[in-house]
């Protein structure tokens, strides 16, 4: 049931009737997200990248495209989404809320509880397995939502802005664990943000979302080794370059 | 399918409300339920028309139990709030106010505003004055909670904000507090409307010679269903009428509190 | 603030809400030193309730406090079945929703109370009509405040749950309703202490054993002291309830 | 202590009962200066900034602005806080309007200053809008317009646009830059991004965890506009960095 090849986004185009006014929000986006690549979607802040992550996970419908994966249409089981505000269900503990995908697979209670420890492990949250949501500090909720993607055992992960609430700190901190985690266990990672320095960090490549209503703009691969070092040349020269080229084209006064 | 969306609720709600119209016809007409126990709709219509000029059976036209209720019910009303608004803020504001206010109002809280109907009754007797201390006693409860809770739910980052330009205690209190509690305590005075006109059919099934309540009395005396569903229906329409009204009210001075 | 200051300020609140309780103490007094035969002093309710318990006549205290409890009891039960489920109706399905719910709105605006004559005719004066008038009471807070909480709730919970897989039904059962039980919660607040005044108004005007009845009875014969014990009973158990309430929801939904 | 510091902490501790949460913190600020404050998460920054606004009295320990005790009714202190304190029943312009008004300035100087906030913070055409018909990043403009009209003596902001997309953050830098320049008022800037600090601030503080004292401070003469790639930047931010890195 896994997926095998890439996955391809064909001319997508969305827009929304905000009481009879029609605003077109995607035009024709067309890329290919290819096997166990860490894809990043970068664009400045309302230009629709959330609406695409969530017609990439089928939670809205595109107006016109679709997405296409091994020839068939990209079905819901493939993948799974970690949302900015986590979406952990407070009245679950952090283990409930990590064996949840698989009890809706119909796994056993025996086996799902000792898959979720092992995911809470992977996440380093050993110990917080019976504490409430409430109860942990976000950088941890994020890491749960992480352990419940993962724990979905699909083959494509979205993520939309998921370090978006965290302090600066924290936020460096999740984007080393999640590359590390990604390292351990490959999956299919597309990934979006409105932070330059997070996106060169973490992406092999970088797909420039712009105008309105946004299409793509630009590409960039990055070839830095891993661990990358936020302070070294190559890194700041790639950020500077994306800067000029992206951002500064069409930065709409909020 | 989204613009047929909002036609098709419109249409099933027609659909749904003329098929229950039709059902209680039904009922009654076919004898399901007896005519001594329940009159059918088209029957209530007309009595309601026919109740606007004609005061048989229960001694007064629908207008003037409404006006006998309404004016009894709103002045308790306006009493209430006028002294239950401020004293609910005062107790927001002043910390020794609230000891001493908010022990009676715990105790006279959990009290149901119908039981207070027949000490009061005892006290002063079944006149008017007598139902608008009942409805003051009940609706001043729900005003002076929701105006106090409105104060104190102020978010801690405006007072600092006020802390911070070295602004007095009272200052914070009205530039501040006062505004933010506005919508709270427009929620306490619907709320206590609605508390002065449940109270007020209750006093008037207990005791009373004109109004709502006594139409709905008298209708069940006289076994004429029509009379009781025809003052239930005037009582319904007109409690929300006020709400309504009152909700107007808000949008006018809270506006910033909707989206 | 430092501390003690702080401790002074608390001991000065707690000595004026003790001056509150004698204020009311005083102006009891007052009403009953201005007109005697009809208002007891508080020491004579007391020694008034004493007396009915001790040594009842006829009716005893319990068996009105019991038949009024029984009642709530029964009707407040079925009253937040029924309302969970219609409430939940509303919520889930689009179809049931835009039938019913202008019919539920159509009547909400009626007051319990006012039903009272339509389901005497309907339901005579036994224990039926004063059951169906509590759980008009309590059905309807119950109504709103289940549909509130299912249209308020927040759409990421839904996203989310789409994304791991929840079909219709697990959506519903796992996500949804435990989503909008805190505002199911507040709606049975409401219900209890609405099913409290709707008991006590089914019973003043018809009923043979009750709190309701009692008062009605003691008005009539002007026993001010009766109608007193009653009220303190009233309100004692229905705060009682309300207070192991707010206990039983922050154990069972701290969310 | 030399007598041009504008804003001076002395030995400004803070316990809660015995837990001690701020220990024994010593600064001094120039008129005008511009300084940032960074620390680990965590490490009780808020505490310290209400205790700096007196919102919070110290457990012991002075804070003079010009020498004497710092008084919020003498003395112009604004706070811009990290969660958004618009009046949410004020409209935009009220909103500025607002602090002047409670320092009873005279009104000739409360309009002219409006409108200069108005049109510098790109806020001219949202002026009668109420906080919650306008975009987050609007929202935290308006709160720097009310802080910056008042020219206050000590502005104390935390982390104002923690919460916003990362390109409105490049604009509010600038325009936060600008205006403390304009007005000469003594900045006090609070973040967790050691970066936004080397690009703000003429020096830094950076904090120990709790209990919370001054590690060092550190100069960054470097001239403005600051070029984030350029290599003496990150050589002082990693410097900072290594005084904080915790992950």
């Amino acid at each position: 049931m896994s997926v095998v090849g890439d996955i391809c986004v064909r001319n997508i185009s969305k827009s929304f009737n905000n009481n009879g006014k029609k605003i077109e929000v995607l035009k024709d986006i067309n890329f290919e997200i290819h096997k166990n690549e860490f894809l990043v979607l970068f664009g400045p802040g309302q230009c629709g990248k959330s609406v695409l992550m969530e017609i990439i996970a089928n939670i809205s419908e595109p107006d016109s495209g679709e997405i296409m994966c091994d020839g068939k249409k990209l079905r819901e089981e493939d993948l799974c989404m970690v949302f900015q505000r986590y979406a952990l269900f407070p009245w679950k503990t952090c283990l409930k809320n990590v064996e949840m995908p698989m009890k809706f697979k119909g796994v056993s209670k025996e086996k799902r509880e000792e898959k979720a420890k092992e995911y809470l492990k992977l996440v380093e949250l050993e110990g917080f397995e019976n504490s409430y949501p409430r109860q942990i500090s976000g950088g941890m909720k994020q890491r749960v939502a992480i352990a419940r993607a993962y724990a979905k055992e699909c083959d494509i992960l979205l993520f939309d802005e998921p370090f978006g609430a965290l302090d600066a700190q924290t936020r460096y901190s999740m984007e080393k664990e999640l590359i590390k985690i990604w390292q351990s266990e490959k999956k299919t990672v597309v990934f979006i943000t409105n932070n330059i320095e997070e996106a060169v960090y973490l992406a092999d490549r970088i797909i420039i979302l712009g105008g309105s209503p946004s299409s793509i703009t630009e590409e960039f691969k990055i070839e830095i080794p891993r661990p990358r070092n936020r302070s070294d040349q190559a890194f700041l020269a790639i950020r500077k370059e994306i800067e000029n080229r992206a951002v500064h084209s069409d930065i709409v006064s909020g | 399918m989204k613009i047929k969306g909002k036609k098709r609720t419109i249409i099933r709600a027609v659909i749904g409300l003329s098929s229950f119209f039709l059902i209680w016809e039904m009922i009654v007409r076919l004898g399901i339920i007896p005519r001594n126990r329940m009159s059918p709709f088209t029957e209530v219509i007309a009595t309601f028309i026919r109740k606007i000029t004609d005061p048989t059976p229960d001694g007064a036209t629908i207008i003037e139990h409404f006006l006998t209720s309404f004016s009894v019910a709103f002045s308790g009303f306006v009493v209430a709030a006028l002294i239950g608004v401020p004293l609910g803020m005062m107790m927001g504001y002043n910390r020794y106010a609230k000891a001493y206010a908010n022990t009676i109002f715990e105790i006279l809280r959990p009290i149901p505003p119908i039981a207070w109907i027949p000490i009061i009754m005892l006290l002063l007797g079944i006149g008017t004055s007598a139902k608008i201390f009942i409805i003051f006693v009940a609706a001043v409860v729900p005003a002076v909670i929701n105006s106090y809770t409105g104060i104190k739910r102020v978010p801690e980052v405006y007072i600092n904000v006020g802390k911070s330009l070295g602004m007095s205690h009272f200052k914070i209190f009205t530039k501040i507090c006062i505004p933010h509690a506005l919508p709270a305590v427009f929620t306490g005075l619907r709320l206590s409307l609605n508390t002065a006109w449940v109270a007020l059919v209750a006093a008037e099934l207990l005791a009373s010679t004109k109004g709502l309540g006594y139409m709905i009395q008298i209708g069940r005396v006289l076994a004429k269903p029509e009379i009781i569903i025809t003052g239930m229906i005037v009582i319904g329409c007109s409690g929300a009428v006020m709400s309504g009204l009152l909700g107007l009210f808000e949008k006018r001075f809270a506006k910033w509190s909707r989206k | 603030m430092t501390n003690d200051g702080e401790k002074m300020k608390k001991a000065l609140c707690a000595v004026i809400s003790l001056l509150s309780v004698l204020t009311i103490l005083v102006f009891w007094y007052m009403i009953s030193w201005k007109n005697p035969e009809l208002m007891p002093t508080p020491v004579e309710t007391l020694k008034q309730m004493f007396e009915m318990i001790v040594n009842p006549t006829g009716v005893s205290l319990f068996e009105h406090v019991a038949a009024s409890f029984t009642r709530v009891f029964i009707a407040y039960f079925s009253a937040t079945l029924a309302g969970v489920l219609i409430g939940v109706a509303f919520g889930w399905s689009e179809i049931f929703r835009d039938f019913v719910h202008p019919i539920f709105e159509l009547l909400r605006p009626i007051p319990p109370i006012a039903w009272i004559p339509i389901i005497v005719i309907w339901f005579g004066i036994g224990e039926v009509s004063k059951i169906a008038i509590v759980f008009i009471g309590a059905f309807v807070p119950i109504v709103v405040n289940t549909y509130s909480g299912m249209m308020q709730m927040d759409p990421i919970y839904e996203k989310a749950g789409k994304v791991i897989g929840a079909n219709r039904k697990e959506m519903l059962l796992e996500i949804v309703i435990p989503a909008s039980f805190p505002h199911i919660l507040a709606g049975m607040k409401t219900a209890l202490s609405q099913s409290w005044a709707c008991v006590i108004a089914a019973e003043m005007i018809v009923a043979q054993k009750g709190l309701g009845y009692l008062i009605v009875r003691s008005m009539e014969s002007g026993n001010m002291g009766n109608i007193l014990i009653s009220i303190f009973f009233i309100s004692g158990i229905s705060a009682l309830l309300s207070y192991l309430f707010n206990k039983l929801e922050a154990i069972i939904c701290p969310w | 202590m030399s007598e041009k510091a504008k804003v001076s902490a002395v030995g400004l501790t803070k316990k809660f009962d015995d837990l001690l949460v701020l220990d024994n913190i010593s600064f001094d600020i120039a008129k005008g200066e511009f300084v940032c404050i960074v620390g680990p998460t965590g490490c009780g920054k808020t505490t310290f900034l209400n205790i700096l606004s007196k919102i919070w009295p110290a457990t012991s320990g002075e804070l003079l602005i010009d020498g004497e005790k710092a008084d919020p009714k003498k003395h112009n202190i604004a706070f811009a806080f990290q969660e958004s304190s618009a009046f949410p029943w004020l409209t935009v312009e009220q909103n500025i309007r607002f602090g002047m008004e409670q320092k009873n300035l005279p009104k000739e100087i409360i309009n002219e200053r409006t409108e200069q906030m108005l049109e510098l913070l790109e806020l001219k055409e949202a002026r009668n809008y109420f906080p919650r018909q306008i975009s987050a990043s609007m929202e935290s403009r308006v709160v720097i317009g009310r802080s910056f009209a008042l020219h206050p003596d000590l502005l104390l902001m935390d982390e104002p646009y923690a919460q916003l997309d990362i390109e409105f953050r490049y604009h509010l830098e600038d325009a936060v830059l600008k205006l403390s320049k304009m007005t000469g008022s003594t900045v006090i800037f609070v973040t967790h991004n050691i970066e936004e600090a080397v690009y703000l601030a003429e020096r830094c503080i950076v904090l120990t965890n709790k209990p919370t004292t001054v590690k060092t401070i550190e100069k960054i003469d470097l001239p403005y506009p600051r070029d984030i790639c350029s290599k003496e930047f990150t050589d002082i931010r990693d410097r900072i960095t290594d005084y904080i890195k915790w992950w």
